[in-house]
């Protein structure tokens, strides 16, 4: 267990100064379900998007389980939904599986976890300011959720549950004859959309205020931990991108309910209904579709970005290797990100000469992507490093976006994408890139923001435990779908083997399986600690990480408005192992300078050596 | 933390508890069959069990002409100091007389062999030696009364010698088999086209066959049921079974226009079990539709409880008059009534598995062969089509072929309620709403050749309001098969007919047309 | 921090992996295969030896040799009188197809609904479904031409009891093309497609249990009904609804009472009792004209036919 | 425990390495032609193919060093760290001189990837630079529907026409073509977006409702190629297995003829007397 930090003032002292807090005691329901407090915000979401995961996982679990033994009896669902069969599921069940996998994780899980949970609880704490712009509009992306989750939820139970991937191509989302049984699931789902649009919205428009009008005295941009900078950069993403992805969705809602054509050519058949009347073009879903859905793929990745460059200086001790080419580098990103859609399409039939343009700029991509990873590991160079469950999920992600981020230029590249397009290797990228990057980056997230969120420690053997077994299980799972890939297996295919070129796979997907059901399980201990930990484990000081930023300043768990004296910062977020830090190797934010010595007067934004 | 702790282990435990207990998969019943009195219905039941089995535990019931793969074999080696054995070294393909010197004979005098394949779960019967005549091991002791349930569990080739190979069995015999006693293994198409209709035909066509599987609510036209053993698509006589070949041609080729699909890829053997297994399941389906239609008159539960009503009050009189020693008791007069279904129920069993093996005797079916060759397609031939289409096809196809005649505006009477359906249009024997095909795209959901077009013209197609035309074009049946082709001709040219005149009449008429030019099956 | 919790997820993820790969894990679907002969062995399991006579068609009676035969004669009448008249099916003129030749001079009048002015249900099958023993197989089979008329767009007659095997000469009349299609439960189907004065015939192999339809594809309301029976005890009432059966054996008879417009039969098990040679069973058999609208009604499937649209 | 945690994380890289290494042995690999255990294995059946198989190794080459020296340095810091326990951490703010470096290096090598694919691209997906002698002729009309692809083709001797010919021959899930000699086909949806993908030839094309997209390439050896879908199409996406037959040349026009005898079979004519044409 990390020293408590003696400096630190203990609670008791914090609610006597910080007498507003004190003034007025809220109800059960204002206090932790209806709540405008950010931080309880942030932990609403949290905890909804954590078993939202264990959904997802659930989902996964039984895609996985076709794949390793298809057409046999599936546990638990298979056999008390398909018993007449015994227990064998039946394809479009499967298609429903797996577009349902995707849609919890991304939009359930994924994004609300980032900017939900973490946006939420640490935008406040981290610029100084005593909650957000916009508290009620906070709550309210919140509480918009849960008309998602109800919609997404009704949409298993209608028909036979939404079946077109959480892409929603056109035709097949578009026709109701064409994914037969989809019918009003795919409603359902294109509502549950809207409402996460709306959510996601909301925050990111109070994301953006806060930041940019609520920083404390002192707190210059470059003076924002990279967390800020990527919740930042985030929420502008979201903020130009969701519209896009919303207006698409009402227009194919508008094809589905109101008759409009907009992705509908004329004289489709499909199931012996009437040839449709068109004039509409399906590939306009899909440049709308990726416009969004590409920087959403950033808006999944650049929150943990900054969470673990802020996890790694901490754990090892040490400044952030170039700071300023970081933030510089995430902007790339999302300024890159924002012309890159059309790599998904390069076998869409779509002109060659957009293909090239694109491929160009995916390339490009790459370069702020190579510049982070190696200022992550010029982080780790030279470090004091803690190796605890922070730095260990830290450490896995910088190692897990180097394979995605490699196995990303395959795709990149356009003649190898014409082979490697919906095969499992683009599957393997994106699970390394959104799994193996940013769920480690959350893992190491939660145990690292948890004494600020609960006044306790987490377990920390349990912690590395979960680690361990999620680690192995995530390899083992992801890795050998770069071999599948490479192999040519499509993804969403219920029963690959039926090919006899796949045939010999079968084992290999039975491996990765159990790999999938270790990773499971290993889920549970992550609960199980979270459980136990919030109401029985160690209580901590105010710092318990020795870290420098603002948020550790403030009591834990910090009261109503956060802190007990007005923070005023002084310096940047990382100056750990500073000659000026005496005994100590970190010196927070709010610290006054000393005195005596003349370099260290309120720190000049240009920290590059 | 002691509460968390047994909380986590019990929902482990209710986890695991489920996947310990796999369920079969099982046959469903007829509906009629669930509408019969309860005693009569599980004896119908309990018949049927018998006879086919269930998809867990097959019955390869060798009366119904299924071909249901056998490979004959006999023991070579029984290790000696074993008084009772499970396993045993045999070989495979020189049985009896038959010289298996060539592989590619194919008049099936060759007998085939296992090669690697899984043998496990197949029933083996003994030809000679003393477990020979039919006779069933059970737990080491020999009936001769009841037929062979004895099982192989595995069977493994040696890698050296052919089709030698050591083969275990799930049941002991004691004593065991003599060395060359012969064998057969059958079952093994039955068992693979149990695994492969699984796989690929049960989520639409439903595990009995029935055309109701979970996905089959989805799709238009709903999926076929074999159970009344109605084929739309054959080359026989109407009133036939569809040869084997016809079943291949469906599953090879797909029905366009339809979600069923084209299986071409699947291998010879594949193919071969899978239309075995279907038209098992087909049998299956039919002999209970058979059995229940002689029960269902007067055992359907109203129409029984009615008869026992009656029986007991004409049992009172009886009683009174004195010709009846005991009184009766709705009790008694049930048991006597369901007594005579039972003693009658093998008698209708018999006959109906005998009519039913007739019907699908390659022998018993009649291919329809045209009497004339094509007629050349040219513009009298089709001209002469285009007559009798208007007087013989135009009510349902429409005079453009765009399957809108004036039958889609009649109602049906349907069979079963005796009373008109609903809606207009026409409905198939499944009680389905289907239309007249839309000649004008160019899709034949029989086949595109010019014999299978004929066919549903001259046989018309099973089970739908199609209706067959031979003989009615001309009294000369030549000269009728010739009329035939002519009208075959002028449907061929229909799609290309309609193209070529402006677009404008038509379309304006349908709305939809400008666009469906024949697409491409 | 006790060591204990560390190990309890251990223990539950050992439990859960355990737990399901012993149970689904390679679970093999595949079936056990039994063998069934051909031929079931000399004493099948069931102990009833089947004793009862007339099962197979074909069987020859012996002639009787006791008792006598008796006659079964009555009327069919609606109780309380008449039920209101059916609907023309195809009114004049107003045929959905040939309206040239169907309905062109008058209305085609629904004939599954016959009553005549006193009450007298016509076209109802009385018959027994087994021949008795001790019957008489030579009835009925004097040799009466059966024929199927198509006149008009309707079938002629309406209503027919045949002997299986003795075939229906079937025509069309009419100027339009017509077909004759049955669907018999147990037997042979048959369809046929005529043009003007084309005939075929049409013979049934099996006997039915009830009365089979028989229907035009190319104009839906055409029906009529035939039942085939392997023994001459059935017969139609009259269009007054009297019928007559005579020759019955001596013993007790249960018929068969049954009307089209009934999902099931009026009465399935009517009994008769034959005492003595020469008997005349005189019955009135009373239905009620509720029993003959129930057709159809709530045993309707509806179909459905958009997918979720 | 501290080095066990820096050797768990460079543990799991040599097991990456060494599986991607072993893969083409163990059949991980590239679908060839023909069986796994052919000699062809793994090799693409198409020039074009070829070279996207080159390509592949190239940036296979690029990437596995840029992994390798990653997690080296990765390794590196992390053993350092681990050895310095106690100490105080280097106190860095980073470095301008790395920073430049490590932006230039991969600038160029992500330049040189992207020029140096373009002409794979352009010979397969830019129209004008399709060899002209498929452009003439294209073989076949591919149509893909649900869930299976159905195939047309023009009679023997006659050019393919966008719209159907009532001679044209029609089959399902069973592409033939000529080998050696640059094949095109036009690829339609008949419903939904399906994709044409025939992993062997490294050939993929998006099939879209209402459109016509020309798809071309050449086999140069004669065989059974798989075809399958790789685009979700519904619930029977993975049911859309077919093959591309690949034959000389004389074999092909000879499959047309035999197909053309048996679309025009009636049942009566001998079907071996093959010029019983009726057309």
């Amino acid at each position: 267990m990390s020293t408590i930090n003696p400096a630190s003032t203990p609670n008791a002292l914090a609610h006597a100064v910080h007498g507003e807090a004190a003034h007025h005691e809220l109800s059960f329901v204002r206090k932790y379900i209806f709540s405008t407090d950010h931080k309880m915000i942030g932990i609403q979401f949290l905890i909804t998007t954590l078993l939202m995961l264990m959904v997802g996982g659930a989902l996964a679990l039984a895609v996985r389980w076709q794949l390793a033994y298809p057409w046999k009896t599936m546990p638990i669902v298979g056999e008390l939904l398909f018993a007449q069969q015994g227990g064998q599921i039946t394809p479009e069940f499967y298609t429903m599986l797996f577009t349902m996998h995707a849609t919890v994780m991304i939009f359930l899980v994924v994004i609300p976890v980032l900017a939900g949970a973490y946006g939420n609880f640490c935008i406040p704490l981290m610029i100084g300011a005593d909650d957000m712009a916009f508290p009620t509009l906070n709550m309210l992306s919140y509480w918009f959720m849960w008309p998602a989750i109800a919609c997404f939820g009704t949409s298993f139970f209608v028909g036979g549950g939404p079946a077109s991937g959480w892409t929603s191509y056109p035709l097949l989302a578009d026709l109701y004859e064409a994914a037969p049984g989809s019918g009003w699931a795919q409603n359902f789902w294109l509502l549950g959309v809207t409402f996460i649009g709306f959510s996601s919205m909301m925050g990111s428009i109070n994301y953006l205020t806060t930041i940019i009008n609520m920083r404390a005295p002192g707190m210059t941009l470059f003076r924002m931990p990279m967390t800020i900078w990527g919740m930042f950069i985030t929420a502008i993403l979201q903020a130009f991108a969701l519209p896009v992805l919303t207006a698409a969705g009402f227009m194919q809602v508008g094809d589905r309910l109101f008759g409009t054509v907009f992705f509908i050519p004329s004289g489709v058949v499909v199931n012996n209904a009437a040839p449709t009347i068109g004039g509409g073009q399906p590939l306009l879903w899909q440049h709308l579709f990726w416009f969004y859905s590409h920087p959403a793929v950033y808006i999944m990745l650049l929150p943990a970005m900054g969470m673990v460059s802020d996890m790694l200086a901490t754990m090892c001790r040490k400044p952030l290797f170039g700071y300023k080419p970081m933030v510089y580098a995430m902007a790339a990103i999302a300024g890159l990100g924002f012309i890159v859609w059309g790599h998904h399409m390069f076998t869409s039939g779509m002109n060659p000469a957009l293909g090239m343009t694109f491929m160009i700029s995916t390339m490009m991509i790459a370069l702020p992507s190579a510049i982070k990873t190696f200022n992550w590991i010029g982080t780790i160079w030279g470090g004091n490093i803690r190796f605890n469950t922070v730095f260990l999920n830290c450490v896995a992600f910088v190692s897990m976006f180097i394979v995605g981020g490699l196995s990303g230029i395959f795709m990149a590249a356009v003649p190898t994408d014409i082979y490697f397009h919906d095969t499992y290797f683009i599957v393997a990228h994106f699970h390394y890139v959104l799994f193996g990057a940013t769920l480690f980056g959350v893992f190491g997230a939660i145990v690292y923001w948890f004494p600020k969120m609960f006044g306790r420690m987490m377990n920390e053997k349990l912690g590395k435990l979960h680690f361990v077994l999620t680690f192995i299980g995530f390899n083992g799972t992801f890795f050998p779908m770069h071999m599948l890939g490479i192999a040519g297996m499509p993804r969403r295919y219920a029963d690959p083997y039926l090919h006899p070129y796949l045939e010999h796979l079968q084992p290999m997907n039975l491996i990765m399986t159990w790999f999938a059901i270790l990773m499971g399980v290993a889920q549970f201990v992550l609960l199980a600690n979270f459980a136990y930990s919030m109401f029985l484990g160690p209580k901590c000081g105010r710092n318990p990480w020795d870290a420098n930023s603002l948020e550790w300043s403030a009591p834990s768990p910090p009261g109503h408005g956060n802190f007990d004296i007005p923070p005023v910062i002084y310096r940047g977020p990382y100056e750990f192992s500073s000659p000026l830090s005496g005994d100590k190797d970190f010196l927070m934010q709010t610290e006054p300078p000393v005195t005596d010595n003349v370099n260290d007067t309120p720190p000049e934004p240009d920290d590059t050596a | 933390m002691r509460v968390l702790q047994l909380l986590i282990l019990t929902l482990a435990f209710a986890a695991c508890l489920p996947g310990c207990d796999p369920p079969e998969s099982t046959f469903v019943y007829n509906t009629k069959t669930e509408e019969l009195t309860r005693d009569v219905g599980s004896a119908v039941k309990e018949r049927l069990d018998g006879d086919f089995g269930s998809p867990k535990n097959s019955v390869a019931w060798l009366r119904m002409p299924v071909d249901y793969g056998t490979f004959k074999g006999e023991v070579v080696e029984v290790d000696e100091d074993a008084s009772s054995a499970y396993q045993f070294r045999v070989k495979f393909g020189s049985n009896g007389d038959e010289e298996t010197d060539g592989e590619d004979e194919e008049d099936g005098q060759a007998s085939p062999t296992p090669g690697e394949m899984n043998l496990a779960g197949l029933a083996i019967i003994w030809k000679s030696g003393d477990y020979a005549g039919g006779s069933q091991i059970d737990g080491g002791k020999r009936d001769g009364e009841k037929l062979a349930t004895l099982q192989v569990a595995a069977w493994s080739k040696d890698e050296e010698n052919g089709e030698e190979g050591l083969l275990s069995l799930r049941q002991l015999m004691d004593p065991p088999p003599a060395v060359g006693d012969t064998f057969e293994i059958v079952g093994h198409k039955l068992s693979f086209g149990r695994q492969l209709y699984a796989a690929h035909c049960q989520h639409c066509h439903g595990t009995s066959g029935d055309g109701a599987g979970p996905t089959a609510e989805y799709l238009n036209p709903r999926p076929r049921d074999y159970r009344p053993g109605k084929f739309k698509f054959q080359s026989t006589l109407k009133t036939n079974r569809p040869t084997d070949g016809d079943l291949q041609r469906i599953i090879k080729k797909g029905i366009p226009g339809t979600y069923m699909p084209s299986f071409l890829l699947l291998e010879d053997d594949e193919m071969d079990s899978i239309v075995q297994y279907v038209k098992w399941l087909s049998m299956r389906g039919e002999y209970e539709i058979k059995l229940v239609t002689q029960l269902y008159f007067d055992y359907e539960k109203v129409v029984f409880d009615e008869a026992v009503e009656s029986a007991l009050e004409d049992g009172l009189e009886e009683f009174e008059d004195g010709t009846r020693d005991e009184k009766p008791t709705k009790r008694s007069i049930q048991d006597e009534l369901i007594e005579t279904a039972n003693a009658d129920l093998p008698d209708i069993a018999e006959q109906e598995s005998n009519v039913l093996k007739d019907a699908w005797t390659k022998e018993n079916m009649t291919v329809v062969v045209p009497l004339v060759a094509r007629t050349p397609d040219t513009a009298e031939s089709r001209a002469r089509g285009r007559v009798l289409y208007v007087q013989n096809c135009a009510a349902c196809h429409g005079a453009t072929g765009r399957g809108d005649g004036e039958q889609v505006n009649a109602y049906m009477v349907n069979d079963q309620t005796r009373e008109k359906y609903p809606e207009p249009g026409l409905f198939d024997d499944w009680g389905q709403s289907i239309k007249p095909r839309n000649l004008t795209r160019g899709i034949y959901r029989g086949g595109r050749r010019p014999i299978d077009l004929f066919r549903r013209v001259f046989e018309g197609i099973n089970g739908t309001p199609m209706p067959p035309f031979k003989g009615k074009f001309d009294n000369d049946k030549k000269i009728n098969d010739a009329r035939t082709w002519d009208l075959v001709n002028y449907i061929y040219h229909i799609p290309f007919e309609s193209r070529g005149k402006s677009a404008g009449d038509s379309a304006t008429k349908h709305g939809r047309t400008a666009a469906s030019t024949p697409s491409t099956r | 921090m006790k060591h204990v919790k560390v190990y309890l997820p251990i223990a539950v993820a050992a439990l859960l992996l355990a737990g399901v790969s012993g149970c689904g894990g390679g679970a093999t679907d595949v079936p056990t295969i039994t063998v069934k002969p051909a031929e079931e062995a000399a004493s099948p399991s069931t102990d009833v030896t089947p004793t009862n006579g007339a099962k197979t068609p074909g069987v020859v009676e012996p002639p009787p040799t006791t008792g006598g035969f008796g006659t079964f004669m009555g009327r069919v009448v609606i109780k309380g009188g008449g039920v209101e008249s059916r609907p023309a099916l195809v009114l004049k003129g107003k045929a959905a197809l040939d309206p040239a030749v169907c309905a062109a001079t008058a209305d085609i009048p629904d004939q599954s609904l016959l009553v005549s002015a006193d009450g007298g249900l016509a076209n109802v099958f009385v018959f027994l479904k087994k021949a008795p023993k001790n019957g008489k197989d030579s009835l009925g089979t004097e040799a009466e031409v059966l024929l199927l008329d198509q006149q008009g767009c309707i079938f002629e007659p309406h209503a027919m009891v045949v002997r299986t095997g003795t075939p229906i000469t079937v025509k069309n009349s009419d100027s339009k093309p017509h077909n004759v299609k049955t669907k018999p439960a147990l037997g042979q189907p048959y369809d046929k497609s005529l043009n003007q004065n084309q005939t075929g015939e049409l013979v049934y192999d099996r006997p039915e249990p009830v009365p089979v339809g028989v229907e035009c594809n190319f104009h839906t309301w055409m029906r009529a009904y035939q039942l085939p029976l392997d023994h001459p005890y059935g017969v139609i009432t009259k269009a007054d609804g009297s019928f007559e059966i005579p020759n019955l054996p001596v013993g007790t008879h249960q018929f068969v009472i049954w009307h089209e417009r009934s999902t099931r039969s009026l009465f399935s098990r009517f009994k008769v009792k034959i005492k003595s040679d020469g008997d005349v069973v005189k019955e009135t058999i009373e239905v009620e004209a509720a029993k003959l609208t129930d057709v159809g009604g709530a045993k309707t499937k509806t179909i459905k036919l958009s997918l979720n649209r | 425990m501290r080095y066990f945690w820096a050797a768990f994380f460079m543990f799991w890289p040599i097991v990456a390495i060494v599986i991607f290494t072993i893969s083409p042995a163990m059949n991980w690999w590239f679908p060839g032609a023909g069986d796994p255990d052919s000699l062809t294995k793994g090799q693409s059946m198409t020039p074009l193919g070829v070279d996207i198989d080159n390509l592949f190794y190239l940036i296979l080459i690029i990437t596995s060093v840029v992994f390798v020296l990653t997690h080296i340095a990765l390794g590196y810091v992390l053993f350092r760290g681990a050895r310095d326990e106690g100490k105080k951490a280097l106190f860095s703010h980073g470095s301008h001189a790395l920073e430049v470096m490590w932006t230039i290096v991969p600038t160029g090598i992500l330049i040189f990837i992207s020029l140096y694919q373009l002409d794979v691209w352009r010979k397969f997906r830019v129209m004008s630079s399709f060899p002209e002698a498929a452009v003439e002729a294209p073989v076949a009309e591919v149509t893909a529907r649900q869930f299976e692809w159905r195939i047309r083709y023009p009679a023997p001797g006659k050019k393919l026409q966008l719209k159907p010919q009532p001679d044209d021959l029609y089959t399902v899930n069973d592409l033939h073509v000529p080998t050696n000699r640059p094949v095109m086909i036009q690829l339609r949806s008949e419903d939904v977006q399906h994709s044409f993908f025939a992993p062997q030839l490294r050939v993929k094309q998006d099939a879209l409702p209402g459109q016509v997209i020309p798809v071309w390439f050449e086999v140069t050896q004669a065989g059974h190629y798989q075809l399958t879908c790789a685009e979700l199409c519904g619930w029977g996406h993975y049911k859309m297995k077919a093959r591309i037959v690949a034959e000389p040349q004389t074999q092909f026009g000879k499959y047309l003829h035999d197909l053309r005898n048996e679309q025009n079979d009636d049942g009566v004519q001998d079907k071996k007397s093959g010029d019983a044409d009726d057309e």
